[in-house]
């Protein structure tokens, strides 16, 4: 029983469609929203480049329908990997939320359930998953508090995807029994973006149950946040920042720990 | 206190058979004009992508539909509502333009939609 | 075929019958426990026009406040506990906050505060509560009940500055919040308003509408027959008649249209007209009751109709529903109850609630 | 590890002209069971069917297929065989029916099952013989075939 949450807007240049989007789904009463850059590793002279700071986008951000405060907006970085060494984590992670990878093949499957310091692995939605879930690494991502997406969108414009999608889902919640999931859209199109019950419910025909299906738009999306929270901090206790001041020297400051590490536990 | 009626207390668990989904339908552009069997149509031909001829089969009524609004209120049994549901989540053109359903309220009572507090806009 | 699509969540429907002469009939009870009503809806058979008498007890339901981003402790201070809380009935709820979402309070008139709060929340706020009944797997949502009446939590007393330093210093509980006073006299005009005069208050009166409905279908009804076992209509076909006609629906359809197949259930009679009027805003239960009251009395005069109804809606996003039962929202978050009371004076009455909510008493 | 369970329907393909069974293949009877699934069910019990969904045995001499899906949706699978009035193989369209005969957990006890299924067949059949000789011809025929080539039998039946 958590907020509702949507990590996955798809990032455009065109600022006029992606305010669109998350009017939309401020509307729908997501009272958070990650824009999602995705980042292919295979392409050539790829860079992880800074993402765009939010507060640029909107003068005043939306209102979440049926509530007073403003919808939550945060940057999300999508790494597309299909070899091992493609991956290195490098500073430009910290100025992102969340972090999600999409590993293209089992052994990197693996790797990203077991080591990879990331929040978020996506699952294959617009093709026939090419390698079986095996539980070791299932279940060590969920031990790891790392959670597993699904993005709907595709399942919406197309009907081969959409078998694709519920058949993938439906494979993934046999190893991982409706644990560590996350539902989210991936809209580059307001009309695309669906209401967070609606979604809930969707969640059933994906192999999840009623509960499970509501926890991963809401209390799971928390999690996940949590997750990404600890990664930029040392586990949420020791948050470090530099000082812009130019005069002071370089200072650590200690924040409060907003965080235990128990928080971000699966729910 | 033989005229008065006596007193009597019934529950019911799960008693209501059907449910009812308040809908809007929202299309791109908004020049477009359907009516009922249209409107109706449309959800046929939703259930049947997703669940095939024999999903497409099972009854519901679209109890109220206005034109101007596009909005609908939609009857459907207990067993086919997530069905139902999930269809018109996934519904995504009509007539290869897009379109979305919003679904603004399900309840296992009719009257509930009738008194939505979420809908009490005081500013 | 699909079974695991198949269900569907639950839901409650508690119907009494019983007559407001007999002495041991709970329906004054069952209306004032009923904490937060958002709308009431009458409908009246062959009327076409309100009957004064009921529109001016409409005209005298109270007033309600919205007032914006107040701290939940300025509602527990010793001086508004004596001069508001203490000295009439409060109702307080806090506004555009779901529950199923964020930290939900309420006010209760028996005194009782209750937080519906997530588990963050409620991890710093250290107040004892218990784990909320719709929980998935790990509880993430609590309930935390405070009864400022309990002798305990007197001003000035430990227990009582914990809930404040909690409230105060630990998490500043801030919410717009819906409020609400009857008192008998109704002499403490903008008492609420005085008290509060540092935040942004505005005073509102519940909303009414009317509608008019010609040539309807409508079942006829018995009053002593509330389980309809000799005739072919049970109560909840008898509530879903009320909600086409309540919603403007048309109901004589045959069994074969194409896109509705409802029909007023049998046996049936025709009506030619048909009232209905509604209320709406933070409606309190007093005010309720008296509505009931004068709703009895519309039999005094001989009318063309045996029954009437009324239904009043609560608050989807209210902690609790009759009493202190735990109240969610899962798909509709519906509780309501509907009086269908008889020209004999004999009444049925239907509670219902969906999925996350106690049985209604 | 918790082993995935799956059914096995044994079906008997009926054709008019059992010769058109040899234009089939593996694919063809995959392919035209998945579009049977998918017009009767939809995408989504399309996608249910597919996790796991295979042919595991076709023989076009004696038309007997078996097919194998998760033990959970078997019924999805089953329901949609009887809407299967042909299957087509490149470009050939073969009329045929689908009977299922047996629906079985391994493929152990279907194979028990069809052994069965085909003694019984051939009792039933062989009072027809017309005379004495067609009868020691069948006879021959069966003693012949080694237990290891089941589905002979049936092709002595006809």
């Amino acid at each position: 029983m958590a907020v509702f949450v949507d990590l996955n807007i798809s990032h455009t240049v065109d600022k006029k469609r992606l305010q669109n989007i998350i009017e939309t789904a401020a509307h729908l009463g997501y009272s958070t929203v990650a824009i999602n850059h995705v980042v292919d590793l295979q392409q050539k002279k790829q860079e992880i480049g800074k993402p765009k700071c939010v507060s640029e986008l909107f003068d005043q951000f939306p209102i979440v329908q049926g509530k007073s405060r403003p919808i939550k907006v945060l940057n999300r970085l999508t790494l597309v990997v299909s070899e091992a060494s493609h991956f290195r984590p490098t500073n430009e992670f910290k100025s992102y939320d969340v972090v999600a990878v999409f590993p293209k093949t089992e052994k990197l499957f693996h790797a990203a359930c077991m080591s990879f310091d990331v929040d978020i692995i996506c699952i294959a939605v617009t093709e026939k998953q090419p390698f079986y879930f095996k539980r070791p690494p299932v279940n060590g991502a969920i031990d790891r508090g790392v959670f597993f997406e699904i993005s709907y969108v595709p399942a919406i414009k197309d009907s081969t995807m959409r078998r694709y999608t519920i058949s993938n889902s439906l494979s993934l919640m046999e190893t991982c029994k409706g644990k560590n999931v996350i539902v989210s859209s991936g809209a580059e199109k307001p009309l695309e973006l669906r209401g967070p019950y609606d979604i809930a419910n969707l969640g059933l025909l994906f192999g999840l149950s009623e509960g499970d299906a509501k926890a991963a738009v809401s209390t799971n999306c928390r999690a996940v946040l949590l997750h990404g929270e600890t990664r930029k901090t040392a586990l949420g206790i020791i948050h470090t920042m530099k000082k812009i001041e130019p005069t002071a020297e370089r200072r650590e400051e200690e924040e409060a720990p907003v965080l235990k590490r128990a928080r971000t536990e699966a729910v | 206190m033989g005229e008065h009626a006596s007193y009597e207390r019934l529950v019911f668990k799960n008693a209501s058979v059907y449910h009812y989904m308040k809908i809007d339908l929202i299309l791109e552009s908004e020049d477009k004009r359907l009516n009922a069997a249209h409107f109706k149509q449309l959800i046929i031909s939703a259930l049947r992508d997703l669940y095939g001829e024999i999903g497409a089969a099972f009854p519901f009524d679209v109890l109220k539909f206005e034109e101007d609004t596009l909005t609908a209120v939609l009857r459907v049994y207990n067993s086919g509502l997530v069905k139902l549901w999930s269809a018109l989540t996934l519904l995504g053109s009509y007539h290869s333009e897009p379109c979305a359903v919003r679904v603004t309220q399900v309840s296992p009572f009719l009257l509930a939609l009738s008194g939505n507090s979420r809908e009490l806009e005081l500013d | 075929m699909f079974t695991n699509l198949e269900k569907c969540p639950r839901n409650l429907l508690v119907c009494e019958k019983s007559s407001f002469l007999n002495e041991k009939s709970r329906h004054d009870i069952h209306v004032a426990k009923h904490f937060f009503n958002y709308k009431v809806s009458i409908l009246i058979p062959e009327c076409g026009i309100i009957p004064s008498f009921l529109s001016s007890v409409v005209n005298g339901f109270s007033k309600y406040y919205l007032v914006r981003d107040l701290p939940l402790h300025k509602l527990l201070e010793d001086e508004f506990l004596e001069k508001v809380v203490k000295t009439g009935s409060l109702y307080a709820l806090s506004y555009k906050t779901r529950i199923d979402q964020d930290n939900t309070f309420a006010i209760l008139p028996t005194g009782q505060v209750i937080l519906s709060v997530d588990k963050d929340t409620y991890e710093e706020l250290g107040l004892e509560g218990k784990a909320s009944q719709y929980n998935h797997r790990q509880p993430m949502r609590y309930v935390v009940t405070i009864d400022m009446t309990d002798k305990s939590l007197a001003p000035g007393g430990k227990r009582y500055k914990r809930v404040m330093w909690a409230l105060k210093e630990k998490v500043q509980l801030t919410s717009d919040f819906l409020l609400a006073r009857y008192s008998i006299g109704g002499d403490e005009e903008g008492l609420l308003q005085s008290c509060l005069s540092q935040y942004s208050c505005k005073e509102l009166r519940p909303s009414v509408s009317t509608q008019t409905l010609r040539d309807l279908l409508c079942p006829s009804l018995d009053p002593a027959d509330l389980r309809r076992d000799a005739r072919s209509h049970d109560p909840q076909q008898f509530l879903e008649w009320l909600g086409t006609v309540t919603m403007d629906m048309s109901s004589n359809n045959e069994a074969t249209s194409f896109v509705s197949t409802y029909c007023c259930p049998e046996p049936q009679s025709s009506m030619s007209q048909a009232l209905v009027y509604t209320v709406t805003g933070l409606l309190l239960p007093e005010d309720i009751h008296s509505l009931l009251k004068e709703l009895r009395r519309y039999f005094d005069e001989p009318r063309f109709t045996s029954w009437l109804s009324m239904t009043v809606h609560g608050f989807a996003d209210s902690p609790i529903s009759w009493g202190s039962t735990e109240h969610g929202f899962h798909k509709g978050g519906e509780n309501f109850y509907t009086f269908v009371i008889f020209k004999n004076q004999d009444y049925w009455l239907h509670m219902a609630t969906g999925a996350n909510d106690g049985c209604p008493p | 590890m918790v082993r995935f369970k799956s059914r096995y329907l044994l079906c008997e393909l009926c054709v008019s002209d059992q010769s058109s069974l040899q234009l089939l293949d593996d694919r063809a009877v995959f392919t035209g069971v998945r579009g049977a699934v998918c017009r009767a069910h939809g995408d989504y019990g399309a996608a249910l069917c597919s996790v796991s969904f295979a042919v595991k045995y076709l023989n076009a001499d004696t038309g007997v297929v078996f097919l194998r899906c998760r033990k959970s949706h078997y019924r999805i699978l089953w329901s949609a065989l009887p809407f299967i009035t042909h299957l087509e193989n490149r470009g050939q369209k073969v009329p045929c029916a689908f009977n299922c005969l047996y629906v079985g957990g391994t493929i152990r006890t279907c194979q028990k099952f069809l052994i069965r299924y085909n003694i019984q067949q051939l009792h039933r059949m062989l009072p027809h013989c017309h005379n004495e000789a067609e009868r020691l011809e069948v006879r021959r025929a069966v003693l012949n075939c080694s237990l290891k080539s089941l589905e002979k039998e049936e092709e002595e039946d006809e």
